[in-house]
């Protein structure tokens, strides 16, 4: 994109794109919270959803029917303003990496150059909503869990832009697309392991799953920043916690794991690939989900600082180094 | 004790009025949306995490794997009473606990339903005694109760029927569209 | 104790925090109110008595044989143990004989109610740090407990099982064979508990050094059970005072070193292996002969005070019953194990992260109906 | 210690203890206590390592009397000691001394209405605030025993 100037066609093309990627994220949601149910089930050697439509699979849309229609109660001291904002606030940021994500050759919204920059700073967004929500509902625990978020959240922003950072040293581009494309021949979660682990892990704990998911811990803060929320709010919380996660993937994808490569993957097909790709990654984050114990916020801080960040730092130095040097 | 019969009765009288405008709201004025709706609701009734005595342990191997909960979409026990639609009252109700339990009550929003689970909830149970100074003889003196499960305590088989009980209420149908009626149980264990 | 946080804020930041009575890691209707500062727990208020069931008032009222229902509800996940304490005070009382092979019978189902309780126990602890699924399959071995207690006692929780003079059924042939298969399958299962959660690294830094409890503190506040042995200090009822026919059986008492959260898990884990070796022994020297002497149809009781102390699951158990000589006791206290095993929290729990105090709470293995009675 | 050398070092000590049999009451030493004695008992108690099983209450004519129950981690040897209630209603905590008998000295009066002089916190533990002045476990008027018709007559000081 050399020119800002956009024509009909590709303002046309966004709309379209963006009423699509609202919809994949609500879809998303619903098969993700399917999947992950069922996962869990299995894991824990049990059906879990079974009797609702076949093997269950209508569960997750009668859910989101029902929790519609559920009474919105504000609490009477919470700021109600606040209160109505911040599921809203969690769930715009959420759509808007979907715009630069490369989903094939050709299918993406929009192929910025400074595409990854855009993701990070989008995508930070989601902490202020939890803090919103922690703050506006004037409960402790809510307000415990969002604290937990802020913090959590600065402390793993800075190991996953240093991880991402080594990839784009080896690249020399920011852009989603020119990211895949250098990925023809090997994936670069062989080429930059270090910072491939590292990202999987602040990622993790950049969407607040567990062992990571302390601002909503169930056995201290009940239901954390979310705790007052009741219908459609929590809701949007719960589809912007999905997406996070759909986001997170997809970076790792197009990063580490070769984006839309993969045989047969033409102009269009490689969506599947890029589709599987990201599928899977979220499956191993529901996988962990139901095996570890959660951690604690000061062992969640030392892993961090202590470790992330400095190995991270290390990893870029050499990479740039290397990379200099050839 | 006057305290908590007046809150009692304040209770019973906001689920009466509010009952019909909130159990659906407008939807309930197209008869097709408001059967889709019961569907839904009877289908995905969310429980909330709370136990009281014996019969919390029955509850919570009624979401294990033997019996398994889920099935039937009663599977996501929230701890906040917020988000959920199902008060499983599961054991004795005390005088100190009942402020409690009717604060959980009314912060469920609409529309919600509770179950009382076990004799102690239902009637005080073996604890419906001359000297009793203690215990509330039954959870339908504080708040509306839908469904009785009785047993001391019940078996979580018990609970199964008392949420598809529920669901027959809620929707009108024992197994509401689209629930298939379950086939014959596997044996988990079998006797060796 | 006043840590380096409280020194630089100052109380003035403190506020309150009510945990409970509905709170996931209360394990039922405690309620603590927690006076804190940021995350740290700088003064803790347990508020008991959201379960008080009147137990101590209602056996006043009601001859001695209807209070067995009662010793059962107390401590649901025990109930066999809390019924075998019961029973033996009526029978030290009114020195009635008990078949041997209802002795054996008693120590068999007490020994199997024993694991079953221990498995609730660790599964709602992992639960509390924040794993899912052990407590699944925690209950998955434990279902097959129950199956097997329910076929002879004819309830899946709280059994009715001991009377004076015995126990009210039979074991048969397939209960037997049953056991035997519970055991080789609980053996087989001990280490896979292992791999999940005994070896787990965030496990490991969740739980080491945590809530650490001394000889010193065990004596001031009477903690008793797996709590006290995680302390290292091998004090058990079945050894220490022997009733039943627990001298005959060669089982160890498994101790912790260091008295933090981790050991009283690994105790519990390794009470579950003794308790396993305890039902083999029964099974194999099972005498043949009656399981109930004929009891006489109204049991009355002299005058004075006596005592029974058993091990139940979470602790020591007492009953003092003060006899009038008539049908019914004229006062009988229970002293229940998680009463005296929760009352050193807020001593010990001083200055903690909120995580870490829903980390020591839970390693107590609380059974709250049964604190509050 | 031994259940014998207990006995021995209690009354070397002050305190009126005898053995008892410990197969019908299933305790191993008796002690009968002073109202004044509870907390000198208490310390010694602490001092010899033993611990505090429970503290509770039954009630009788003439006097409410408060049993006392201590066990020793290391040996088989339970002391069982029993304290008429003065004429004041009150008598000295030991919740300073056992802070376990903290819940135990709030839950006895509760039941019993048992004042706890010293205690740090006698508030109700167990009942709701209004019920306070309940006091469940007094006996009405009629079905009050004597010491001697409930068999523990013998043990008082």
């Amino acid at each position: 994109m050399d020119t800002m100037q956009l024509s009909f066609y590709d303002v046309l093309r966004m709309v379209i794109a963006f009423v699509l990627i609202v919809s994949l994220v609500f879809i998303n949601a619903i098969i993700m919270g399917y999947m992950e149910r069922k996962m869990a089930a299995k894991i824990q050697r049990r059906w879990g959803p079974m009797e609702v439509g076949f093997q269950g699979w209508l569960q997750l849309i009668l859910d989101g029917v029902k929790i519609i229609a559920k009474q919105l109660i504000v609490p009477k001291d919470a700021d109600r303003t606040l209160f109505r904002m911040a599921p809203l606030l969690a769930f715009t940021p959420v759509v808007l990496p979907f715009l630069v994500l490369p989903f094939s050759k050709s299918l993406f919204g929009r192929d910025i150059n400074l595409g990854l920059i855009f993701i990070i700073a989008v995508s930070s967004i989601n902490v202020l909503s939890i803090f919103v929500a922690g703050w506006a509902s004037n409960n402790k625990y809510s307000m415990f869990g969002s604290i937990r978020s802020v913090s959590q959240n600065i402390a793993y922003e800075i190991p996953i832009l240093l991880s991402l950072l080594s990839v784009v040293l080896v690249t020399h581009t920011y852009s989603m697309q020119g990211i895949v494309a250098a990925q023809g021949s090997i994936w670069f979660c062989l080429v930059q392991p270090v910072a491939c682990i590292i990202y999987l892990i602040s990622a993790t704990a950049e969407t607040n799953r567990a062992p990571f998911d302390l601002p909503e811990a169930e056995s201290e803060l009940t239901a954390g920043y979310h705790t007052e929320y009741s219908g459609f709010g929590f809701s949007l919380f719960v589809i912007a916690e999905y997406a996070n996660m759909f986001t997170v993937c997809a970076v790792a994808t197009v990063l580490f794991f070769g984006g839309w490569h993969g045989p047969f993957s033409g102009e269009y097909l490689g969506a599947l690939w890029f589709l599987l790709k990201v599928f899977l990654l979220m499956l191993i984050m529901v996988w962990v989900r139901w095996t570890y114990p959660r951690v604690r916020f000061d062992q969640l801080m030392n892993l961090a600082w202590k470790y992330l960040i400095p190995f991270s730092l290390v990893n870029l130095l050499l990479t740039a180094l290397i990379v200099k040097c050839i | 004790m006057k305290e908590i019969e007046r809150y009692a009765q304040f209770l019973k009288d906001e689920s009466e009025a509010d009952s019909t405008e909130l159990q659906g709201g407008a939807m309930n004025s197209f008869p097709l949306t408001e059967q889709v709706l019961k569907v839904c609701q009877a289908n995905s009734l969310w429980p909330l995490t709370f136990g009281l005595a014996c019969c919390a342990i029955e509850m919570m191997a009624a979401g294990m794997a033997r019996i398994d909960m889920a099935r039937y979409g009663a599977e996501v026990f929230r701890p906040s009473a917020r988000q959920c639609d199902l008060l499983i009252v599961s054991g004795t109700v005390t005088k100190k606990m009942a402020p409690a339990l009717m604060t959980l009550y009314e912060q469920m929003p609409y529309p919600k339903w509770v179950i009382a689970m076990g004799n102690c909830a239902i009637s005080g149970g073996p604890f419906k005694v001359e000297d009793n100074y203690n215990v509330i003889e039954g959870v339908d003196r504080l708040i509306p109760v839908d469904v009785y499960v009785p047993g001391c305590p019940p078996r979580p088989e018990a609970l199964i029927e008392g949420i598809l009980k529920l669901q027959e209420k809620i929707a009108g149908k024992r197994h509401p569209w689209p629930q298939r009626k379950m086939k014959d149980a596997v044996k988990v264990h079998p006797i060796p | 104790m006043v840590t380096k946080l409280e020194k630089i804020a100052g109380p003035k930041h403190r506020f309150l925090l009510n945990m409970g009575p509905q709170h996931p890691s209360t394990h039922g209707v405690l309620r603590i109110v927690l006076e804190m500062d940021g995350e740290y727990a700088m003064a803790i208020d347990p508020v008991l008595g959201y379960g008080h069931r009147m137990h101590e008032k209602m056996a006043e009222g009601r001859p001695y044989n209807g209070f067995y229902p009662n010793t059962g509800r107390m401590d649901y996940l025990g109930a066999i143990l809390f019924s075998h304490g019961y029973v033996g005070l009526l029978e030290r009382m009114s020195g009635a004989e008990v078949p041997e092979r209802a002795e054996f019978i008693r120590v068999i189902t007490a020994e199997l109610n024993r694991i079953s309780s221990h498995l609730v126990g660790i599964g709602a602890y992992v639960l509390d740090l924040g794993a899912f699924t052990p407590i699944l399959y925690a209950f998955d071995d434990r279902e097959m407990i129950l199956d097997m207690l329910e076929a002879i006692t004819g309830s899946r929780l709280t059994y009715c099982y001991f009377r004076v003079g015995g126990v009210t059924k039979d074991i048969d042939d397939t209960f037997i064979r049953r056991a035997r298969a519970f055991i080789d399958r609980m053996r087989s299962r001990l280490p896979m508990y292992k791999d999940l959660v005994t070896d787990n690294l965030i496990f490991l830094k969740r739980t080491k050094g945590i809530g650490i409890i001394d000889r010193d503190m065990a004596a001031r506040y009477g903690i008793t059970g797996p709590v006290l042995r995680g302390s290292g200090i091998s004090y058990d009822v079945r050894k220490s005072e022997p009733y039943s026919v627990y001298d005959r059986f060669d089982f160890d008492i498994p101790v912790g070193e260091n008295g933090d959260s981790f050991d009283r898990y690994v105790v519990r884990m390794e009470e579950i292996a003794q308790s396993l070796r305890i039902i083999e022994q029964a099974l194999d020297a099972l005498p043949d002969g009656p399981v109930m002497v004929k009891p006489k149809k109204k049991l009355k009781l002299a005058a004075g005070g006596c005592n029974y102390t058993v091990e139940a699951a979470r602790g020591s158990l007492s009953y003092y019953l003060v006899g009038d000589g008539s049908d019914t006791p004229y006062r009988l206290k229970i002293r229940v194990p998680s009463y005296s095993n929760l009352s050193p929290l807020p001593e010990l729990c001083k200055g903690m992260l909120l995580s870490d105090l829903v980390t020591a709470m839970g390693s107590l293995d609380l059974v709250i109906p049964e604190i509050d009675r | 210690m031994k259940s014998s050398e207990a006995v021995i070092k209690l009354n070397e000590a002050g305190f009126k203890a005898e053995p008892a049999e410990v197969t019908r009451v299933g305790y191993h030493v008796t002690v009968a206590l002073g109202a004044d004695q509870i907390r000198p008992f208490a310390e010694w108690l602490l001092s010899e390592g033993f611990f505090i099983d429970f503290l509770s209450a039954v009630d009788a004519s003439p006097a409410i009397q408060l049993i006392y129950q201590f066990a020793h981690f290391d040996a088989p040897c339970r002391i069982h000691a029993q304290v008429s209630l003065p004429d004041s209603g009150a008598v000295d905590t030991i919740s300073d001394i056992y802070q376990g008998a903290d819940w135990h000295e709030r839950e006895t009066r509760d039941f019993f209405g048992v004042v706890f002089s010293g205690h740090h916190n006698l508030v109700p533990l167990i009942l709701c605030d209004e019920d306070k002045d309940l006091k469940p476990l007094l006996k009405k008027e009629g079905a009050k025993k004597s010491l001697a018709d409930i068999g523990l007559g013998e043990m008082v000081a």
